[in-house]
């Protein structure tokens, strides 16, 4: 989504005008409805043409907690997590002094006058709001007053900046889906306060927005809505699923979705929705669905995949084609349900006892969360096995730039399934008798037959206990471990179907591998290293097991930096694994502490190795 | 020449592997009354999908319907697997075959939210107060006060499975011993024809781990101290002719299935109402005072309830699992709809003033 | 175990007499209590001195299918399992021949004349045994006649081999725990069958024992038991656990000797052995008991483990000791519930979400098993960790020879738990307030109290959500970031608390590395390879984290084969990922079918790769 | 100054954390009334351990008694950790908290079995019939029906903590209502004393997600349609010599629990007997068709059954957990008389001879 990015620094002397670059925050108390504020901001920005994203910092809590809503504006398209904030909106008094400690020198402080913060820093430039008084004066009913307060804030930053008011009457007509009185109620907030602000505030700050053309013909969305559409569109046929966050948003935007589109005239459901007891029974309700036949799905985050190992196993060994989402979030253990993270790489590839090598996709952005959202299915299919699908929550809940999501370029893919008249000319074609597990085509890929297969012969025992290719039980030595190397053969050779990495670069020595969400911050990191002397070839990752490519990328680079969101530096860990030959040559950058990499981080890091 | 039933099936249609269960094992017994009731109601093995979780009691699934497609899933989990696959072709019986480890302990919650979800399977809990294949630990249905050789004595008050299903809803509920043959079969057929989730609770011997005399699991124990609520008759839909015979009232009980099938209860000692819950909960409670095995159709409510497809919503002429690419991805078009309108839109030129 | 090997080859040919050097196995129908025969074999023929190792292949069936026991007989003492079979003891008649087919040319087959063999073999030397008869007229009462028929073989067996009478009268009198009437019995069989074999057959094969000292001073345990016995000395007060093949044996001969050794006077027990109702409520309980101050342990296998998953992740972060023995078998999945494997090691060391690297111990054989058995609970109250005790089935149902059990060299080590005193003075003596996560001693470890410290200011939450260094609860991002940096170096520094690893050779340039039962294979492996002129030297690996020993024995050598029995190369990966300067020197020797390797696979894989 | 209770302390020696459960929100009721319950009993917090599950009924601990220890575990684990952990010092009371998606749902297994051991445990349910952290779901406890804007309409039949309870054995069975804050106290002084598990469920409104006044789980639903079974009051041992006032049959029952302290029900409609099992099945079976919130003390067995301290032989005079080295370690000698006896040995030189 990065443009190309002009060759002036990043952020420019507070001296002069700052024009699309800077981030602002806001502070709030979660539970006061403050989303929509922020909505109305980042929309009416992207509608202004300018790009923008747009992260919640919220707490693991219903109601009272502070909370930090945090818009990027960057006419470069570099929208990753900045640590720095140059205009801090204020409306929570717990964190007022801590909030006005995060503004940049030079930047600006909008407050609401009744949180009285003790004593303004003297490096920054401070407004106060009289957001009671216009709220008040709003004539909204006194329960939506607290609601209304936010309101305050949009028009009177519109003002600083420049916001405008056509646009964000735009978003408040998307927000409110046209209901008048709501988009009335609200718009007629914001227009007060920027009146006030016009009157009362002399504005001294360099901060200021512009229209430009750059998100002409995008959209703005969360990961966790890409991905349920992506699932819708790929004929879902079967969800179960426990509430956890950050992943309960996907299952239930997924269901009212099914409720909307794949309700038949007659009344009827062309798909299941289970809310199960737990992870456990979630995932072995998929696993049931996957195994008769149907496109089968859960979603859960951490806690929930670690429920769900023992079932991960039978699904592997047993072929089962089951598509999971890991809405990861930061852990070990219950860790912060509300921070993200990718730290569920190593433990998903290897999960469950016994030899495993799971399917792992990394969807980088909206898009990728639609398009592996269908594609998931494709390749679980198809493979007859399960397929992680590794999003984060700073994808599936937070708002991101994309390209309006596009229709699957390609048919269903049911891969191997033979129903009634596909089982008689398979058994011609093929002259032997079919069995489940056999390898007829040399791909480690065997046929299946599902459950309501009426003809005689089609029908087979499955089971997570050795069994032989025509699915008969057996502890024979020499039948596991043909079995085993069968199925790492179909892993080995099915990495074709999975989407390949995607490289970028002008050919240096220097090479950076990154994955999922991390990618978001990649243009500016590589950006600010340009400017620091270092050149760097890009490659991000997008499904485990590894393709060819990944190898070659290493081969090519004298060192390669492996950009990521955990503790352990995961992803270098596994490509030391398996590439000994270039195990040298890998470096990690690697971090976790909840909140989404910063471009600074990412690039200090290299070129201090580097250096 | 081998009997056939009504479809031209013999009983080796039914068969399954041969058994690699101990001899005498009650779970083989269960086996040889499912064969027999599915022959008898002259269903298709290719109608019937069987479930089952891990233990001697979920491995006999292999030794019968060898033309049934199975799952022989994870320890505990049978009942979410059974839900998952049923839902792909609601045409198919499940029958999931589970053990009083399997239900009682490790499967305990998904036991109880199948019964909440009212699945149409028919669930039967090979019941022997023992771990058959761990080698004879304590099951949790074992009777306080057990003694087995290796284990000591069991100091824990039993689960009781039936009340279980009773106190979780359940819509059928019976309880029957697999040394009573006649009595198991008629429930199976009645349960195959149950409009939601049955359970049958069957106390199963095992020979080897739990079948002193004294043990309440034994063949022994069971056979002297069984006491059932009524001699049952299935009546399939086809034979309703049968019911013809005049009746007197307080000697049998009808019970109307929604398929048009009957259950007849012939009274032994007192009439028993077995739409009544509450009834069902007392009569459980007084055999534990009594000592008894109460067997027999418990419970049973045939209407009101919604089974779990209802509550879905699913198409009754096409199985989910036969639904192709067109009934399943919406069209461009929608996509086209949800990315104009469910999205928010960057620049536009008006507001650019361009 | 293995004595200094002697320079002819491992078996001498047919023609001149073989001493003390083939296997012998028994085929028999699982269910008949061939057991009790087997292990009189293998006693007699310990207790004449010749070094012996019993295996035991029985299906996941309680009766009625095929099972094999193979005793080895060597006088080097190499141990491993082998793929020939000299002597083949037929009972069996669903397999007998295949039976027949496993002997080798010129070895022997003694079939019960009751299965009838249709054709015998040529190559083989082949004895009836009228079974039936000879039980018959034992007297035995028909209940018994099953099982003392097969104490016909063990007569039989005796005369052929020259097993002395006396010995075999010891191993009855050991299993009887000298119940006159049963040794009687049994003994009257073996003689019986031997008196008839010595005047019915006629010796034509060159096998036979001869008394040696080799076993002197040692005992023949199995695994599971060691590992029992070593809990029991490392003063384990709490055990849950769910019954699962084939570490069940552990937690019932552990509570065994609990009710014999741990009851006080009055009848009171200084232990608790709850058999919970899965496996997550038995590391549930484990670490409820942990976290309140018990030595407390579970025992399970692979599906077990997998369940345990998400509560290992909350013992890693809240930092609870608890130990776990995984008597590993067959996966993925249920696998092969009764065949051996060394299949759980990256799964675990990797298990949960969020990054872990957790503690693992590998015992390999049963005085291993015995010292971990204690040790592990020293290492994880110091540690404040889970610690997974890595044994196999093989390890823990088969039967080994070792020395008599060691009792503890050192005092329990309850690490850093702080009583109502111990506060008072820690907290004069750090001159700071206690602080659960505090790490004041700077090696990572705090100071833990438990429940029932009633000392103010000794109580906390303990939770798996973010917490600071007081255990409160926070989800500040440099707080999260401390913390599971100070726990990953608690990790590092904690390794010198973990069993070294153990090495032997002359300093060669090709090293080997196992683990676990592997080693069992390895004296005669690297005997064959010398012989193949491959000089190797051998590092067995103890635990995870690696130590620096590990890194230097890669450092010094050109190639190191990496000996494993499972499909992957798990170790053999984590060393390449932890050892990238040496990972192009690491070479995978892996294989699993679900019993344990032999030498001649191993020596064989290794020369290959030497070429 | 604040009024100090027996042994000295003042209510604020019974607090926690500040709370940041939702204004309103019945879990921070509930807390108020343990406080008021263990200050008004002389407890010392120090001889109390508290533990939870996941949900906000199970943050509710953090903001109580900050003078005991605690420990949130897992999501549906609290009775395994609880178990665990309980065990390692019998003179420390528990205290499980818990909510109906924690207990009802992915802690059913555990529920059922903690029940079984009878554990010391004071179990108590903030039950909302929504799962309130993860934003308002159906719990398995939400009545059928149960409309919720984000959610539609509840299509499953509820579970019932006390039928469950009740079904699985459980000795100490209550139910009440946040909003009856006077019953709650006194429900909770008697589970304390209860020598064994007490389950009590309490109707505790979510009124984030679930309060509309037509939902059972509402305040106003509960407030308008409780029926309690009687007025009740927990007399401590030492105060015992209030019960001396006379006392007329039928108007009240006494109900003596182990450690000498009584509870008093006052009969409101009609006699209740909350020692028999069954008559609580049938009260609560009558409450569904009566459409009432049935509250008190349901069931209650005050002897006969051993509680898992006793079924596992614990010493009386030191807990396990303050066991040193001489009490956990056996003797040298007794390894060597397990070398020596239990062990085969190898070649001894009578054997061979030599
Ligand atoms: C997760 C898991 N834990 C434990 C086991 C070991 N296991 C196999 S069968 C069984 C008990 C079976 O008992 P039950 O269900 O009563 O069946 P039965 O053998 O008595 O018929 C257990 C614990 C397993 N296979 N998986
Ligand atoms: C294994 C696991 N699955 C899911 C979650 C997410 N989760 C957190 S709280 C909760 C539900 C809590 O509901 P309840 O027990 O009713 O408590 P309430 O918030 O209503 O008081 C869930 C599902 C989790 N933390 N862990
Ligand atoms: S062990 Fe028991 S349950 Fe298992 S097959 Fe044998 S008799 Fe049946
Ligand atoms: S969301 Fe509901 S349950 Fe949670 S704190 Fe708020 S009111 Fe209570
Ligand atoms: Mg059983
Ligand atoms: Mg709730």
């Amino acid at each position: 989504m990065a443009l190309k990015p002009a060759p002036e620094p990043a952020s420019a002397p507070a001296a002069r005008e700052v024009v699309n670059d800077f981030s602002i925050t806001v502070a709030t108390i979660n539970g006061t409805g403050s989303q929509t504020s922020n909505l109305t901001i980042l929309r009416a920005l992207f509608r202004m043409g300018i790009p923008v994203s747009g992260k919640n910092i919220f707490p693991s809590n219903i109601q009272g907690l502070p909370t930090w809503y945090t818009i990027r504006v960057n006419k470069h398209g570099f929208l990753a997590r900045r640590d720095e904030h140059e205009i801090v909106i204020a409306m929570n008094p717990a964190t007022v002094h801590d909030d006005m400690n995060k503004v940049v020198p030079g930047g600006v402080f909008l407050y609401a006058d009744h949180i009285r913060p003790q004593g303004l820093r003297e490096d920054v430039i401070a407004y106060s709001m009289p957001v009671n008084r216009l709220a008040r004066e709003s004539g909204a009913p006194p329960r939506l007053r607290d609601y209304v307060a936010n309101m305050v804030y949009v028009g009177v930053l519109a003002y600083l900046l420049g916001i405008d008011l056509e646009a964000i009457r735009a978003a408040l007509d998307f927000h409110f889906r046209g209901k008048a009185k709501a988009v009335e109620l609200n718009d007629s907030v914001v227009r007060a306060a920027f009146r006030w602000a016009e009157e009362h505030l002399e504005k001294r700050d360099p901060y200021r927005v512009a229209p430009m053309e750059a998100t002409q013909g995008l959209i703005l969305s969360d990961g966790n809505t890409a991905a349920a559409l992506g699932a819708l569109f790929g004929g879902v046929q079967f969800v179960s699923w426990y509430p956890i966050t950050p992943s309960t948003d996907l299952a239930e935007t997924l269901e009212h979705y099914l409720r909307r589109y794949r309700v038949r005239p007659d009344g009827k459901h062309t798909f299941a929705v289970i809310q199960a007891e737990d992870e456990l029974a979630a995932i072995n309700m998929a696993i049931g669905a996957g195994w008769a036949g149907l496109r089968a799905m859960t979603a859960t985050s951490g806690p929930g995949l670690s429920l769900m190992t023992e079932a991960i196993g039978l699904a592997y060994y047993a072929e089962v084609p089951v598509v999971v989402w890991d809405v990861q979030r930061v852990g070990p253990s219950t860790g912060l349900p509300t921070r993200t993270q990718q730290g569920d790489i190593l433990f998903i590839h290897f999960a469950s006892h016994g030899d495993t090598e799971h399917i792992l996709l990394f969807p980088a952005n909206i898009n990728e969360a639609f398009e592996f959202g269908w594609r998931a299915f494709d390749i679980a299919e198809r493979l007859q096995a399960p397929v992680f699908v590794m999003s984060d929550l700073d994808l599936g809940m937070n708002h991101w730039m994309g390209q309006p999501f596009a229709y699957p370029d390609q048919d269903m893919d049911r891969g191997k399934v033979l129903w009634e008249e596909d089982l008689e000319r398979w058994e011609q074609e093929k002259g032997v008798p079919w069995g489940r597990y056999l390898d007829v085509d040399g791909d480690g890929i065997p046929y299946r037959t599902v459950m309501g297969n009426r003809r005689p012969g089609a029908s087979y025992f499955t089971r997570g206990t050795g069994h032989d290719e025509y699915a008969r039980y057996t502890e024979d030595p020499e039948v596991w471990h043909r079995m085993v190397h069968r199925i790492k053969k179909k892993y080995r050779l099915g990495r074709k179907y999975l989407p390949r990495p995607v490289e970028d670069g002008p050919g240096t020595e220097v090479g950076i591998i990154a994955y999922g969400t991390t990618d978001a911050a990649m243009p500016e990191a590589r950006y600010l290293l340009e400017h620091k002397g270092i050149a760097t070839d890009y490659l991000r990752i997008r499904a485990l097991p590894f393709h060819d490519e990944v190898g070659d990328f290493l081969a090519r680079h004298r060192a390669v930096y492996v950009v990521e969101a955990n503790r352990d530096g995961q992803m270098a860990m596994l490509l030391r694994m398996h590439y000994p030959q270039w195990a040298t040559r890998i470096h990690s950058v690697a971090r976790t502490d909840g909140l989404p990499l910063t471009a600074t981080f990412i690039a200090d890091s290299i070129a201090g190795q580097e250096g | 020449m081998a009997r056939t039933n009504a479809i031209g099936l013999t009983k080796a249609d039914y068969k399954g592997a041969p058994t690699t269960l101990c001899q005498g094992c009650g779970h083989n017994s269960i086996l040889s009354q499912i064969i027999a009731a599915l022959f008898e109601m002259n269903v298709r093995p290719e109608d019937v999908v069987k479930f089952s979780g891990i233990g001697c009691s979920s491995k006999a699934p292999t030794y019968m319907l060898s033309r049934s497609f199975g799952f022989n899933g994870l320890h505990g989990r049978m009942p979410a697997l059974a839900t998952g696959a049923l839902v792909a072709d609601i045409t198919l019986k499940g029958i999931g075959m589970s053990g009083d480890g399997d239900t009682a302990s490790i499967g305990m919650g998904h036991f109880k939210h199948v019964l909440r979800r009212n699945l149409p399977l028919v669930y039967i809990v090979a019941n022997n107060g023992v771990y058959g294949l761990t080698k004879g630990q304590f099951a949790p249905t074992a009777e306080k006060g057990l003694t087995l050789k290796r284990h000591g004595t069991n100091p824990y008050m039993p689960v009781d499975v039936c009340m279980e299903a009773l106190a979780g809803g359940a819509t059928f509920v019976a309880r029957s011993f697999a040394g009573d043959p006649k009595q198991l079969k008629a429930l199976i057929k009645a349960a195959f024809h149950h409009n939601g989730l049955a359970v049958i609770d069957v106390v199963s011997p095992c020979v080897t781990f739990n079948n002193e005399p004294s043990a309440h699991y034994s063949y022994g124990w069971a056979r002297d101290h069984e006491a059932p609520l009524h001699r049952l008759d299935f009546i399939p839909p086809e034979e309703e002719i049968l019911l013809d015979k005049p009746m007197e009232p307080g000697e049998r009980r009808v019970i109307r299935l929604h398929d048009g099938s009957v259950v007849v209860l012939e009274q032994v000692d007192r009439d028993y109402d077995p739409t009544d819950r509450f009834a069902a909960m007392r009569a459980l409670e007084e055999s534990y005072r009594r000592e008894v095995l109460l067997t027999g159709l418990l419970y049973i409510e045939t209407e009101g309830r919604e089974n779990l497809f209802q509550v879905l919503n699913l198409p009754e002429d096409k199985p989910l699992n036969r639904m192709t690419q067109e009934e399943l991805r919406p069209a461009a078009s929608v996509l086209e709809e949800i990315n104009a309108k469910d999205m928010f839109h960057g620049a536009d030129v008006r507001v650019n003033g361009r």
